[in-house]
């Protein structure tokens, strides 16, 4: 693979830019692969890279429905921290974070991580009860997270109205200073670029229809739009469809599929320099490279593989925008869509093995998958690889539905009394 | 003790004194009304009707009054129950002698009057419903949501309606009808 | 913002006067008590999270307050039917299957073929 | 030429529909202009041959006026009329010059015609597509700190206004039975057909008038009639129609599920001095039982050499600022087109005077009937041949033109270029209601195909060029039947997609596609060979179609020019998505009403003006607005929480406990209902009576808590906690509907029937005493949790003998409208008494140094009643309740889970942090392991110390211990205790 670098550019330029090769290739699918991933997201197609890197599996195809990279991965608002609440999540959420910081250099795939920080408002007595078991329990696992006064957020974020007289005046906030963004797309080309180098196979436009299993019971492959491909070992990770796919073998799994929706501005000047989410009033808002403010509105109520949702969950979410920034009614919605979130019941993931031998399961990532991207993938590309969760991830497993033993990231963050 | 009698103590409603509109609608607050949450099944409908001397109405989003009592369909086995001050309703609904339960909320809702050639739509400033005449004739009623709250609707005249909410949400429900009544005008 | 047929009102309402309530026709156990960890699992968290005819359950909590059962098309977002409370689960008519689907709005979107 | 000198140079005598009496001043870059009542700032600068107006967004490249509607790419400016209204971004072929009106270029530095930001111009042979994913990487640290916040500052279009916005904004929803989108002839026939049976029809139009195309198609003819006088007429007819709602300045922006449309209404941007009740924009949500799509189609640019000079124009806009407005784009205009269309354009302005330098049609053989005409008009029309280069540095000063194929390229002079590859139909709407598009091999175009709602399009934008068909189409949508004749000049027949002749894969010219973002013929290409082979990957690649624009004119181009390189057919390379809004809509529209006092209603108690007026600070609980604390002169919060606390274990104190949720449970079969819902055993329970009661769902973690007060044998009244009420209700309404419905049992929730007056503290009876009527209060006839429907100062009321204090407490329930009165003579009498007012901050203390729990502080969702402590709560002997097998799961019974515990500070003067962290070993290595959290933490006045209480893995087990709570500054050390501080025998509650 060519190698990109300033250099290279530069000697493209001078001829129009026609020496660039394909950024992955475009195989037909063999009959056979060691591993297949079911799903061409950031999560399939980093597990991919880093079967090939870090294990030494490269006999891998990557399959997906679509064109890589359209599902969640190129819906979100990009939104990338660490600071949550439990273990299990830090845990994950963390391995993730330290990824991010060398990915560019990593993949030779500028993906734009911009540690621009991430501030979550806190309005009430609630929120900041909840905020500093956050900052605490986060410094004490070695995560930064911190807690400004109104007025050092005001400083960090000059359009906040920190007014008093506010419907809900804003009574300090979380900073994590590591937290950010970074280029959403770049993370699924990077990626594929990457895994391609390394002889991943990335086959699009390849619907997986059904999984083929043996009389004991353990998979043989997928059977797909493209005929019966095989497999020792499946991954599934497919966001939105994981439950669809994972019928297919007969494995139920707990979640359910919500429309999730977002919108951008027309662009601007730079006006808004790190990411602000505030969980009372319902709202996250950044502004993108390009000048869009990028808005993420809440989930409709309801199942539904539509992509679209409601005008009032649009709506609602600007109420919240505009009450904190209220410099910003002018501001124009350009764009708005919907993606599919996949939701567990305790809200965290589900990375682990299945009842189904060489079936491994990555999902429910529902509205955080984005930030997750790297250390999902790190550490499912060791699950299928070892056969058996990373330590990193073991809490994520499927059996907690049955003990109880749930990783309730929301429920922590429980409504106020 | 005799010196704190209840003529010493006078409702205060939480609109008391509220008033406003446009040249299109006219907003004000409702006298203070004696009201019930009235439940019961369709086998006590009859009894009860009876006892309160007003039909409960049995069709969705229809209303009945008689005896300067008003029952409002809410659901298939809730009525909302108006009456003027110490109109006795909790009495008449247990004289019944049928099953049901009356729950007194005359202090929970308070209420709004709507009218004027605009009040439909001042009242779609925030509420989905459809309000022309044809869907939501006089005498229609439901319970809906105006902007961000919940409200009971009744159409009262072809340019009239009351409006019964929640008494901590009235000061947003006068204010966006306020508005609603403005932006009807122009 | 969809548009729902409330069975007790006997009319179409905005969705801003319901709430949505999870999967319809998921009975609790009569035996609680006593099933397994693995069956109390099963009834407790696990849904079906069907891609296209789906029952389920709303609210018409800012209406006549009652609890309704619908079949809608999880992809379409098309409601094929409601009814109320405590009804078996209703088969649809055949004619409705037969309907050429409207995939997703996003398969307008390019194939790369 | 004849001019109208005041209103613009190029303003021709005779021309348009504005009326040159009618003049508005405005000022551009500071220089003021004069234009007529009716022009856009795009028509009205044209006026006075100002082509400029704006730069792009990444070369910086001047750029000019391409269109006359809401699909223009280039002209976009900022508009005022005061500092805080300002608005970026605005198209100025949309808005509508009115008097005192300051506009404003936009991305430049330091002007428009002399912008530093063009460097990037030079170098764009460095900035191909994607070219940042590329570089940028090294060193790491470089991307944040230098890259990053270059390019985010030479991106960007217009400058977001720092001021708040003073205009407001309605919201109105609608209903009706059919709405039409688009009111050219269309449009105003389907709306006139639907209206004549009767149905309830909304006609919208974005324009100020109707007539769509009859704007600038003057030589149509409807029923007899000039086409754009007939749309007048049409328009009027219809608004005298009582079913009718006519709405121009009105975009529909996006049509949502099951007949869900939004609109924008544009009110007051056209106007000079709006009256102040006037909303700026309305927002309309309108539910169409169908929809009558006749959105028309736009015209694309042609794809060609340096296509993007000011002065290079699309023909519809050149002839609609000639027809409607009376402008002429230039005055010696060349015409590039492979459609029709443009030569009626270059007819009309040769037949107003403006010389034509030559009709260049890429197409071998235009038909017979139009080059007759042109003929006859002296124009010379280069057929099969192509514009393959412009010249002119702020304006088009020279269009290169040459045969197909090669040679004979000569420049020719022009001040303006008119411009048309053919029409691309509006299918966005279409697409955004989830229909499906075909392709259209023969006309290059994507047409509705399957719907996928009760909708229809018609004329254009359904790829209906026949005029009488169309017509035909319109009238069949809205149901009617009549007849209506329409007549126009010329058939338009071409049009292409992709790159024109030079500007092909063998070239390297700047051929752009998508104007405001700079994306050229090369850029999609080198996507493509980059292996970006679906067009999302190519947009996302290139950018093309992302601009405010959405694609309007862009997407088909870049399709077309995509599939060239891919060598496959156009519908196998597929079509972007169309998402809302069809153009952009401003935040505060969809805000609407919803700011300020009405963004979330703040409920207040029946007593909130009486406390505000003793001086209470609020705090907010959910929605409510609670008495915090109440300050004297010279007291802060924490000595003012220290005197009410002492204040009320020592005499007494009353607070508002109006905002506890309560429901009324009614029924023979009420106490076997609560006995389900709550982990407490219920039937025992006397009327008369109250009890503490837990609430779990069926995972068995505390749900709600509450004090029940049994009433009756068939009623209970049922307290929640504040913020609980309404899930608590709408829980127990899903169990008792779907699940129990054979139970004879109805909730009524009473939250604000009810004030609420507590009065906890030794003299709290004393000061009851004299209100109270009906009922024996003396401690032994009214023992603790007792409860009476009694009458207060003569009201009814419910008297719950009840603390959250540890003090002889009561609660008095009355009416809430005799909250106030009852409340103020409580307070006139307990006062004098040495009693105070407490808030909140007040209640959670005291009942902390009590070991109460609060629901979603102390528990979180994770907490079962056992790890509170409450197991004693939870009936052993009932057969079933909500959460029964939830609590038995192995890792809900196992050992060491977090219990609640109190906290001691070896230092009774450090006060905890709510939410610090518990360890063993603070002297461990990150991460540390963590043994549970604070959960609450107070001074106590009472205790003369600090207190906590504070989740703890096997908490209970390790009372008397030791354990640590690092905090950023210091580690504080801790004694892990039971929950009760104060009282402990619990003796005072029942004094």
């Amino acid at each position: 693979m060519r190698r990109y670098s300033v250099f290279a550019v530069a000697r493209e330029a001078m001829r129009a830019h026609k020496g660039w090769e394909a950024q992955w290739a475009s195989p037909e699918p063999r009959s056979a692969y060691d591993v297949i991933i079911v799903g061409a997201g950031g999560h399939g197609l980093g597990a991919a890279y880093y079967l090939a890197k870090e294990h030494g599996i490269t006999n891998v195809a990557v399959i997906e429905k679509g064109w890589l990279g359209g599902g969640n991965t190129g819906r979100n608002t990009t939104i990338i921290r660490s600071n949550y609440l439990y273990e299990e999540s830090m845990d994950i959420y963390e391995h993730s974070l330290k990824l991010w910081e060398g990915l560019s250099q990593d993949l030779n795939y500028n993906v734009m991580y911009s540690p621009r920080g991430v501030m979550m408002l806190s309005h009430n007595t609630h929120d900041m009860q909840s905020f500093k078991r956050h900052i605490n329990a986060n410094r004490l696992y070695g995560i930064d997270n911190e807690w400004l006064t109104p007025e050092q957020a005001k400083a960090f974020v000059p359009p906040l109205d920190i007014a008093k007289t506010a419907r809900y005046p804003i009574n300090g906030a979380a900073l994590q200073r590591r937290g950010g963004t970074a280029r959403h797309d770049a993370v699924a080309w990077g990626y594929a670029r990457a895994a391609s180098d390394r002889g991943v196979h990335i086959i699009q436009n390849c619907e997986v229809t059904g999984i083929r299993r043996g009389p004991n019971g353990d998979v043989l492959g997928v059977e797909t739009s493209k005929g019966f491909i095989g497999a020792k070992k499946i991954g599934v990770s497919a966001a939105g469809h994981s439950s669809v796919v994972m019928e297919m073998a007969g494995v139920r799994v707990p979640l359910h599929s919500t429309p999730l929706q977002a919108l951008v501005s027309e662009p601007l000047k730079p006006i808004f320099p790190c990411v602000v989410m505030s969980n009372t009033v319902h709202a996250y808002i950044s502004q993108s490279d390009k000048g869009e403010l990028v808005i993420g509105a809440g989930t409709d109520q309801y199942n539904s593989y539509s992509q679209t949702g409601g005008l009032q969950i649009i709506t609602h979410t600007l109420d919240a925008i505009c009450e904190l920034f209220p410099m910003f009614r002018r501001v124009k919605m350009m764009r708005q869509w919907g993606g599919i979130t996949d939701n567990t019941p305790d809200r965290s993931p589900i990375q682990g093995v299945t009842p189904v031998p060489g079936l491994f399961v990555n999902c429910g990532w529902g509205t955080g998958g984005f930030k997750a991207t790297p250390g999902s993938a790190n550490l499912f590309a060791h699950l299928i690889a070892k056969g058996e969760p990373h330590r990193l991830a073991a809490g994520l497993n499927l059996d907690r539905f049955r003990t109880g033993r749930l990783i309730d990231e929301a429920a922590a963050a429980a409504v106020a009394h | 003790m005799a010196d704190y009698g209840a003529d010493l103590v006078n409702r205060t409603s939480p609109l008391s004194g509220f008033h406003g509109g446009s040249s299109t609608v006219r907003l004000e607050a409702a006298p203070p009304a004696e009201r019930i949450s009235l439940r019961a099944r369709a086998e006590d409908v009859a009894a009860l009707s009876s006892a309160l001397g007003v039909d409960l109405p049995v069709r969705p989003k229809t209303s009945a009054s008689a005896n300067a009592r008003s029952a409002l369909w809410l659901g298939p086995d809730e009525w909302l129950v108006i009456a003027e001050e110490n109109g006795g309703l909790m009495q008449a609904a247990k004289n019944s002698g049928a099953l049901h339960s009356a729950t007194d909320v005359s202090h929970r809702n308070t209420a709004i009057l709507v009218s004027g050639p605009g009040a439909a739509a001042a009242i779609n400033a925030g509420c989905p419903q459809d309000l022309s005449l044809k869907v939501f004739p006089v005498g229609a009623c439901s319970r809906t949501v105006f902007g961000k709250v919940e409200i009971v609707l009744l159409r009262t005249g072809d340019e009239a309606f009351r409006m019964e909410v929640w008494r901590s949400f009235s000061d947003y429900a006068f204010g966006l009808l306020a508005e609603g009544a403005q932006d009807a005008a122009v | 913002m969809l548009l729902i047929h409330c069975p007790y009102c006997e009319e179409d309402r905005s969705e801003l006067e319901f709430r949505w309530a999870g999967e319809a026709h998921i009975a609790r156990p009569e035996n609680i008590s006593a099933i397994s960890d693995e069956e109390f699992a099963e009834y407790f968290f696990l849904r079906n999270n069907e891609k296209g005819l789906t029952y389920e359950r709303w609210r018409h909590i800012h209406g006549c307050g009652r609890f309704f059962n619908a079949a809608r098309d999880t992809v379409s977002d098309r409601f094929l039917m409601t009814y109320k409370a405590g009804m078996p689960k209703q088969m649809l008519p055949e004619t409705g299957a037969s309907e050429e689907t409207v995939e997703t709005y996003e398969a307008t979107e390019g194939d790369a073929r | 030429m004849s001019t109208s000198s005041n209103s613009g140079t190029f303003r021709i005598k005779g021309a348009g529909r504005l009326t040159p009496a009618r003049t508005a001043r405005f000022t551009f870059d500071g220089k003021s202009y004069t234009a007529l009542e009716g022009d856009t700032v795009a028509s009205a600068l044209l006026a006075h041959g100002v082509h400029l107006l704006g730069r792009s967004f990444k070369y910086h490249r001047p750029r000019g006026i391409l269109s006359a509607g809401p699909e223009e790419p280039n002209a976009l400016i900022d508009v005022s009329r005061d500092a805080a209204r300002r608005q970026p971004n605005v198209r100025a072929t949309v808005q509508e010059v009115f008097d005192g009106a300051k506009i404003a270029s936009q991305n430049r530095w330091p002007s428009l015609k002399f912008d530093v930001g063009a460097i990037n111009n030079l170098f764009s042979p460095f900035f191909a597509a994607g070219f940042y994913y590329k570089t940028f990487m090294w060193p790491r640290e470089a991307w944040v700190k230098i890259y990053e916040p270059f390019i985010r500052r030479a991106a960007g279009l217009g400058v977001a206004p720092t001021e708040e916005d003073p205009d407001h904004y309605a919201n109105r929803y609608a209903h009706c039975d059919v709405l039409v989108a688009g009111a050219g002839v269309a449009g105003l026939t389907a709306a006139l057909s639907a209206a004549a049976t009767g149905q309830s029809v909304f006609l919208v139009d974005e324009q100020p008038e109707v007539g769509g195309a009859l704007h600038y198609d003057t030589a149509t003819t409807i029923d007899g009639q000039n086409g754009y006088d007939w749309a007048q007429a049409t328009a009027a007819r219809l608004k005298a129609m009582p079913n009718v709602t006519v709405l121009t300045r009105t975009t529909v922006f996006g049509y949502y599920n099951h007949g869900f449309l939004g609109l924008v209404e544009r009110v007051t941007d056209h106007v000079a001095k709006p009256g102040k009740d006037l909303p700026r924009e309305r927002l309309w949500q309108v539910r169409a039982k169908k929809v009558v799509l006749a959105t028309g189609s736009i015209e694309r640019h042609m794809v060609f050499a340096n296509n993007d000079r000011p002065g290079i124009m699309l023909a519809s806009a050149a002839r609609t600022f000639l027809n409607h407005h009376g402008v002429a784009v230039g005055r010696q205009v060349g015409i590039y087109t492979a459609h029709d269309s443009a030569y009626e354009t270059a007819f009309d302005l040769k037949r107003a005077g403006v010389s034509i330098a030559a009709i260049v049609d890429c197409r071998a053989d235009p038909g017979e009937a139009l080059l007759a005409e042109a003929r006859g008009l002296g124009i010379s029309v280069l057929s099969g041949h192509s514009v393959t280069d412009t010249g002119g540095r702020l304006r088009i000063s020279s269009m290169t033109v040459a045969r197909n194929g090669g040679g004979d390229a000569r420049k020719i002079a022009v001040d303006a270029l008119i411009v048309s590859a053919g029409w691309t139909p509006s299918v966005h709407l279409f697409s955004q209601s989830r229909g499906k598009l075909r392709f259209d091999d023969v006309n290059q175009r994507f047409l509705p195909n399957i719907y996928a709602q009760d909708c229809v399009s018609v004329g254009g934008c359904n790829g209906t060029d026949d005029l009488a068909e169309l017509i035909d189409e319109a009238i069949a949508a809205g149901g009617g039947s009549f007849a209506l004749s329409g007549e126009n000049r010329f058939e338009w027949t071409g049009g292409m997609i992709g790159a024109a002749e030079g500007a092909g894969p063998d070239t390297t010219v700047k051929a752009f596609v998508d104007f405001q973002h700079d994306v050229t013929a090369k850029d999609i290409r080198l996507a493509v060979r980059e292996g970006m082979h679906s067009i999302e990957h190519i947009k996302r690649f290139t950018t093309n179609g992302m601009a405010s624009d959405q694609g309007k004119l862009s997407n088909m181009h870049g399709l077309a020019i995509a599939a060239e390189m891919l060598d496959r057919p156009i519908p196998q390379v597929g079509l972007t998505t169309f998402r809302a809004p069809y153009t952009p809509v401003t935040y505060g529209t969809l805000v609407g009403h919803s700011r300020g006092e009405l963004f979330d209603p703040a409920r207040k108690t029946p007593m909130h003006a009486l406390e505000a007026g003793e001086g209470a600070e609020f705090e907010d609980v959910g929605n409510w607005k609670r008495a915090w604390y109440y300050p004297k002169r010279g007291e802060d919060m924490l000595a003012a929480v220290n005197r009410e606390c002492r204040t009320v274990r020592e005499v007494a104190g009353v607070f508002n406990g109006s905002t506890l949720g309560k429901i009324e449970v009614v029924g023979p079969d009420a106490a076997q209902f609560l006995n389900l819902i709550y982990t407490n055993a219920w039937g025992s329970l006397k009327p008369g009576k109250s009890r503490y009661g837990i609430m779990t769902r069926e995972d068995g973690f505390v749900y709600d808590d509450g004090v029940v007060g049994r009433l009756a044998e068939d009623r209970f009244h049922v307290t929640t906690t504040t913020g609980g009420a309404p899930r608590v209700l709408h829980h127990m309404e899903d169990y008792l509907q779907t699940e129990f419905p054979h139970l004879r049992v109805w909730l009524t929730s009473t939250t604000e029937q009810w004030a609420v007056i507590a009065v906890q503290g030794p003299k709290a009876r004393e000061i009851i005493q004299p209100f109270v009527e009906g009922v024996d209060i003396s401690n032994e006839a009214f023992p603790h949790m007792s409860v009476a429907e009694c009458s207060v100062m003569g009201v009814p009321a419910r008297l719950f003998r009840v603390s959250f204090t540890g003090e002889l407490g009561y609660e008095i329930n009355v009416p809430a409208d005799y909250g106030p009165a009852v409340w103020k003579a409580i307070w006139e009498r307990a006062e004098p008494m040495g009693a105070c007012l407490y808030g909140t901050e007040t209640m959670h203390v005291l009942r902390a140094e009590k070991g109460y729990i609060i629901v979603g502080q102390d528990t979180d969702g994770t907490v079962t009643p056992y790890d509170a402590g409450l197991g004693w709560a939870v009936s052993s002997k009932k057969p079933d309740f909500v959460g029964i097998r939830g609590l038995k799961r192995p890792d809900l019974v196992r050992e060491g889970r977090k219990q609640l515990v109190g906290l001691l500070t070896k230092d009774p003067a450090l006060v905890l942090e709510e939410g610090g962290q518990i360890v063993a070993d603070p002297n461990q290595a990150k991460p540390m392991t963590m043994l549970g959290h604070v959960t609450s933490a107070y001074w106590s006045e009472n205790c003369g110390r600090s207190i906590a209480l504070a989740l703890v893995a096997g908490g209970r087990a390790r009372i008397g211990e030791t354990l640590y709570v690092p905090l950023k500054d210091r580690t504080i050390e801790v004694e892990v205790t039971d929950m009760v501080f104060f009282d402990k025998d619990g003796g005072r509650i029942h004094g």
